[in-house]
């Protein structure tokens, strides 16, 4: 009945860092889900935590998240996911969103809300 | 020679005049019964064993009929053949429940799918066949005439015209078939009035009329609300639009309901403008007015709109679109399902809509275990119409490219008709959208079909439209590159996950499978932002305050 | 453990067992008269506890209100609701130039199962009503008024809000009356979370957050002391009173009430994450308060 | 999330609830207080296999409008209905707490000007009220919440504000009458019980839980504009509450209690009167009360644009002023 946990952990070919110290995107809706980024020094990878009420899928998150890190060449980030039921796709979009807003310069963050 | 061999050539005339013989002293003025006397109606007339018509379809219901059919004495009245569009209403099911009626043939059940499935299982009720609503109207007029049949509308005079007005739908088909082979039909309707608004079924066909005590009930079955709509929804709308409707340049075409298609309509005076699409897509529809086409409509796009039936709160908007919706010299719509579901076979050059499940092959259905949900009308709209002769460049082109076309005629050109469905790999609650087998083979064990219940068939349909890509499974030449083809947009189902990248590549290379970056789509821009209205004040907003949304929609 | 004979619907019989004999004044405190016929629901008025006047408000399970048919069996409804804000601020009035030493104390009388759930009741906004009575009660605290709650039988979710959790003190009678206190019974937890009733009563063994009853409430520090005899509701009532009256005088305002009850949760180990989360927020406030008070 | 300019022209109810409160105060100056960042999720979620999230559905924080702290509460709908368990509940709490504390500390600081720079509370309610799966500790927070608007009576203003899908019910529903002012979209709806509670108890021929339109006149932004229950109806933008919240800081504080519904003597005097014209007038729907204030076609208020509505509405007298 508890939650399952899952921790994955991918090195890309060319790894680079996001721009801030941390980033935060999204809300643990139905079929929904958050994303936290932490920078993080560890030796170029990323490693993942997901807690999420789903069984049975834990290989397809693996996937996405290692295609999702290959293809954006992510490296020293910590990234910890709550999720909700979200689809792949819903997941794929979101990372993108996340990466997205972690990678805003830090000068543009404090414009930012 | 001898008198008694002269044969009687008028006998369900004779019978008839009988029935209503019974129950002439229940007849006020005119045509006229009272509520009160609808049972006793319905016991005169009808006979154990008749065909009886149920009015009612996935919109307008002949409720009360419905209840009052449930009320008859079942020593008097029992193994009625209903002959009806839906299983919608509990009524409907009750009369097997109490043994008034014994088979049934039908096209589509919703809410009361489930509880169909336990009375075919349980025996209480004696399935015939399911259609598509063409294919019964069609019986109608073979082997399913209706003895009786129990109609609804708006207003009826004494004499028994009918006004069925924006909801006509099914009226004309039903009491043509059954009042021309000398059966009995019986209409309930909100009102009698001196002078019906327009007379859509002439006095002539009608035998009773009466006035329900409460005006009948319509569900608002075609309307979205767009603040639903997710952001994946519209990068598929944005993939719909750039990648089938404008390739091929459609021109005519059904949408199913669902939130895709609302988000195809709410994306072309948009997006589909920015493509500068207008004037080139979507001028004619075989469509329910659905609230979701209003900005479509407001901005232009639309030439001609035929609809099945009406949708609550779009009376005033559509009485005032006249150019677009057909509309009668009294200023009010004239819907016709039986009309409709022709143009939608033969004069639209795509059907458009989500579905539940596909399998490997390209088969799709909405059939779940334990609900025999059935067809309605959109496999009559999903599919190739093989007797179709003219021509339009979106069919021809869509058949140019079938790969299975020299193989079947040799070097003629024909066109092919555009069947596209549209789904997640997942839908809510990670239910794959992609299947080894369709649940409709559970489904044809437990209720004991003849065959699983198919909405389109592999062979039919021409493109999958999935968040990862566009499947054109029409241009395959054989079934083993369709099945890739198929894989290729299943994303990380099971099916999905059996893809082989290399023969992905190559398939995207013959433009079989298209990404959205191959389709040159900008993900990032793909969320509600795009949609023309966001929710449904804003559709009123668009309509200038003429669409009044039903109840259930109304969030402010 | 043998099962007691319950209070639930004997609002009146436990006004009659707690206050001193035939001191029971209805619908009068300080000179203040209430109209008897707005609010039926609710018991109010003034009474002597071992000589000493207080106030009571206390539900009447028999009553019905001829203007508003959802309020039965005890349920709080608009009229009563307002009925009992009135008879607190007619407290603080009777006593507003007394010292905190003779401030009268208000003794509520718990056995309710709801606030009004109708149509009429939303139209008129029953928040306010419950939520009038809720804020007088915070307000006749921390004038000094000394509050005891005690539960004889239902305190349910949002009427125990009104009518209970505003107290210095809760007392509750053990279960073995019945008592019943929670949210929601564990079989509509069930239904809601889709986990076993089994599942969750051996969940909440561990954990009291969230399963109905008397002894989780007094783990979380939502009850201070469970009375095991009704006899005893009387002294236990006055020993509350006498002990907030002193931490009052004393100026230890914040031992009390449901800031006090969330240090009691946090003692009692059912309530330990609360603490976690405001040590961290004074904290985060501090780093940047200098920035915001001098804008 | 948008840049703070393209959040003030959002639709409040499409925006989520940190968006929300980096909206309601000025440019920028938004610090966020137990954010994502510290994890602190509901340690109760789990063993019941419900998802959890960092914030706990409640995004609390401090910025500034002008020169007044403002000490923000934003719950988050989307997650588990924006119910309010331990963690969320104490974060609240503490909010307003530290609002107080901010209180004694400007007056310190600026013995002479701390009127101008006097904290405020603003709460963006969206939730059913207490969370299920930690409904006792759910409970006792609403009652601690309760209790800190009672000790910011007199000191600091606690603004209300409600515009998004779930509302504000259950036993928020208390805390949001409860505070000096309320301001309301026509998409916000605040009330005791759900429409769904109401139709159990009553039957759906008296109350039908899927008739929005009927849901949202009982308890919708609009309805509770005319019967005063809420001070201020905006349009569904940010923008426009941060805009009627600017507008609010202008009020002198000695004037804010004029704003309450509810808190004294008087205040529940006028609202019994209240209550004897409901008995008197029997009301069957919203409509009727709108038409006996005064709205000669109470059907029409429904479907008016924002404009036109404020244009042409009649709201209840207030006795007390």
């Amino acid at each position: 009945m508890a939650l399952n946990e899952m921790k994955f952990e991918f090195k890309a070919e060319n790894p680079k860092s996001i721009n801030k110290g941390w980033s935060h995107f999204g809300v643990v809706g139905s079929g929904d889900m958050e994303i936290l980024m932490e920078k993080m020094d560890l030796n170029g990878s990323v490693q993942v935590k997901i807690v999420t009420p789903v069984t049975g899928f834990d290989n397809v998150w693996g996937m996405v998240m290692e295609k999702f890190i290959r293809s954006s060449n992510l490296g020293d980030v910590y990234i910890e996911i709550n999720d909700n039921n979200a689809t792949p796709v819903v997941v794929s979009m979101r990372l993108r969103q996340a990466l997205a807003d972690a990678n805003k310069q830090e000068e543009e963050v404090d414009e930012d809300a | 020679m001898e008198q008694e061999n002269v044969k009687v050539w008028d006998t369900l005339k004779r019978d008839k005049e009988e029935r209503i013989g019974q129950v002439k002293n229940l007849v006020k003025e005119g045509k006229v019964v009272a509520a009160k006397d609808t049972v006793a109606l319905l016991e005169g007339v009808i006979k154990p064993g008749d065909k009886v018509n149920l009015e009612g379809n996935n919109q307008k219901q002949a409720d009360f009929l419905a209840d009052c059919l449930c009320k008859v004495d079942p020593k008097k009245i029992y193994d009625l053949h209903m002959v009806q569009s839906v299983i919608a209403l509990k009524s409907h099911l009750d009369v097997f429940e109490k043994g008034i009626a014994k088979k049934l043939d039908y096209s589509f059940s919703g809410t009361q799918a489930g509880r169909l499935a336990e009375f075919v299982k349980d025996g209480k009720l004696e399935l015939g066949s399911i259609h598509t609503y063409l294919e019964l109207f069609a019986r109608y007029y073979a082997d399913l005439v209706p003895r009786v049949a129990l109609v609804v509308a708006f207003e009826a005079d004494k004499e028994g015209n009918l006004y069925t007005g924006f909801n006509t739908e099914d009226t004309p088909v039903i009491v043509e078939a059954t009042a021309f082979k000398q059966g009995i039909v019986i209409a309930q309707v909100n009102k009698i009035v001196d002078k019906v608004t327009r007379v859509d079924i002439p006095a002539g066909w009608i035998d009773f009329v009466i006035e329900s005590p409460k005006p009948f009930y319509i569900e608002p079955l075609f309307t979205r609300d767009p603040a639903l709509i997710t952001d994946t929804q519209v990068l598929m709308a944005m993939m719909a639009i750039k990648g089938v409707y404008g390739e091929y340049g459609v021109q005519s075409l059904n949408h199913g309901l669902g939130f895709f298609t609302a988000a195809i309509e709410l994306l072309l005076p948009t997006y589909g403008e920015e493509l500068g699409l207008k004037g080139k897509i979507c001028s004619y529809f075989a469509l329910n007015p659905h609230p979701t086409m209003i900005p479509a409509i407001e901005s232009g796009w639309v030439k001609n709109m035929h609809c099945f039936g009406g949708e609550l709160g779009m009376e005033e908007y559509v009485s005032a679109r006249s150019d677009v919706f057909f509309i009668g010299p009294d200023g009010t719509l004239r819907s016709n399902r039986a009309y409709s579901q022709a143009a939608g076979h033969y004069a639209m050059d795509m059907f458009i809509g989500g579905t539940l499940q596909i399998d490997k092959y390209g088969n799709s259905s909405t059939a779940t275990a334990n609900r025999i949900s059935g067809f309605g009308g959109a496999p009559n709209m999903g599919c190739d119409a093989k007797g179709r002769r003219h021509s339009s460049e979106a069919w021809l082109k869509c058949g140019k490219e079938y790969g299975l076309q020299e193989e079947l005629i040799g070097n003629l050109p024909r066109g092919k008709k555009l069947v596209v469905q549209m789904q997640e790999t997942f839908k809510e609650k990670l239910e794959p959208t992609f299947v080894e087998e369709l649940d409709a083979w559970k489904l044809q064990k437990n209720a004991n079909l003849d065959m699983p219940p198919i909405m389109i068939y592999s062979d039919d349909l021409t493109h999958i439209i999935t968040e990862v890509g566009i499947a054109y499974v029409h241009k395959c030449t054989d079934m083993k590159e369709k099945m890739a083809a198929i894989r290729a947009v299943a994303g990380y189902t099971e099916i999905g996950m059996q893809a082989d990248e290399k023969e992905t590549e190559a398939l995207r290379k013959k433009g079989i499978v298209k990404t959205p970056e191959d389709l040159g789509i900008d993900v990032s821009r793909a969320n509600r932002s795009m949609l023309a209205a966001k929710n449904i004040k804003e559709l009123v907003e668009w309509s200038g305050g003429l669409y009044n949304p039903p109840a259930k929609f109304v969030n402010w | 453990m043998e099962m007691e004979q319950t209070m639930i619907g004997r609002g009146r019989d436990a006004i009659d067992m707690i206050f001193d004999d035939s001191s029971v004044q209805e619908n009068e405190i300080g000179n203040y008269q209430f109209d008897s016929e707005i609010g039926p629901g609710a018991v109010v008025g003034t009474a002597q506890l071992e000589g000493q006047a207080v106030t009571f408000i206390a539900s009447d399970a028999q009553a019905i209100n001829p203007r508003f048919n959802v309020v039965y069996f005890g349920i709080i409804g608009l009229e009563e609701a307002y009925k009992m804000a009135l008879s607190v601020y007619h407290t603080i009035e009777a006593d507003k130039d007394k010292p905190l030493e003779q401030k009268r104390a208000i003794v509520l009388i718990v056995d309710t199962p709801g606030n009004g759930p109708g149509k009429v009741e939303e139209i008129m906004g029953m928040n306010k009503s419950t939520g009038s009575y809720q804020l007088a009660l915070a307000e006749a605290r921390k004038a000094g008024h000394p509050i005891v709650a005690m539960v004889i039988g239902r305190a349910i979710s949002g009427a125990f809000l009104c009518h209970g959790l505003q107290a210095d003190h809760i007392l509750s009678l053990a279960k073995n009356f019945g008592t019943m206190i929670h949210v929601m019974p564990i079989t509509s937890i069930s239904r809601i979370t889709k986990i076993d009733i089994e599942r969750l009563e051996e969940l909440s063994k561990g954990n009291p957050v969230f399963a109905a009853g008397v002894d989780f409430f007094y783990k979380l520090g939502g009850v201070e002391e469970k009375v095991e005899k009704v006899e005893d509701m009387r002294s236990l009532i006055k020993k509350h009173i006498d002990e907030i009256r002193a931490l009052k005088v004393a100026g230890n305002f914040e031992k009390l009430g449901p800031w006090g009850r969330g240090t009691l949760g946090d003692e009692r180990g059912g309530r330990t994450s609360r603490k976690v989360v405001m040590k961290l927020m004074d904290a985060q406030y501090e780093a940047v308060a200098e920035k915001y008070l001098n804008a | 999330m948008l840049k703070w300019d393209e959040l003030q022209k959002a639709n409040f109810t499409d925006s989520n609830a940190r968006a929300r409160a980096y909206g309601l105060v000025d440019k920028g100056t938004f610090t966020e207080f137990v954010s994502p960042k510290d994890k602190l999720s509901s340690p109760h979620l789990p063993v019941l296999g419900e998802a959890i999230e960092f914030d706990d559905g409640i995004v609390t924080g401090v910025g500034l409008i002008g020169k007044r702290p403002i000490f923000v509460v934003s719950q988050e709908g989307k997650f588990i209905g924006g119910a309010v368990g331990e963690v969320g509940g104490a974060k609240m709490v503490k909010t307003i707490k530290l609002a107080l504390r901010a209180y004694e500390d400007v007056k310190k600081e600026h013995p002479d000007s701390y009127e101008d720079r006097l904290p405020a509370v603003v709460i963006s309610f969206e939730t059913g009220g207490v969370r299920l799966h930690e409904a006792n500790a759910g409970l006792l927070a609403h009652a601690e919440v309760m209790d800190q608007i009672q000790d910011a009576r007199g000191k600091i203003p606690v603004i209300t504000i409600i515009g998004s899908k779930v509302g504000c019910f259950g036993g928020m529903g208390f805390v949001a009458a409860a505070t000096d002012v309320v301001i309301m979209s026509e998409n916000g709806r605040l009330g005791l019980t759900g429409p769904e509670v109401i139709e159990q108890e009553i039957g759906k021929d008296e109350f039908d839980a899927g008739d929005k339109a009927l849901v949202f006149r009982t308890t919708g932004g609009k309805h509770k504009y005319i019967m005063q229950d809420c001070n201020f109806l905006v349009a569904d933008k940010i923008g426009a509450f941060k805009t009627q919240l600017d507008e609010v800081m202008k009020i002198p504080f000695n004037e804010i209690e004029g704003y309450r519904r509810i808190g004294s003597l008087k205040l529940v005097e006028e609202q019994l009167e209240l209550v004897k014209k409901a008995v008197e007038i029997a009301p069957k729907d919203s409509k009727d009360m709108w038409k006996y204030f005064g709205n000669e076609n109470p059907e029409s208020l429904t479907n008016m644009s924002y404009d036109e509505f404020m244009k042409s509405v009649k709201r209840r007298e207030r006795i007390c002023k």
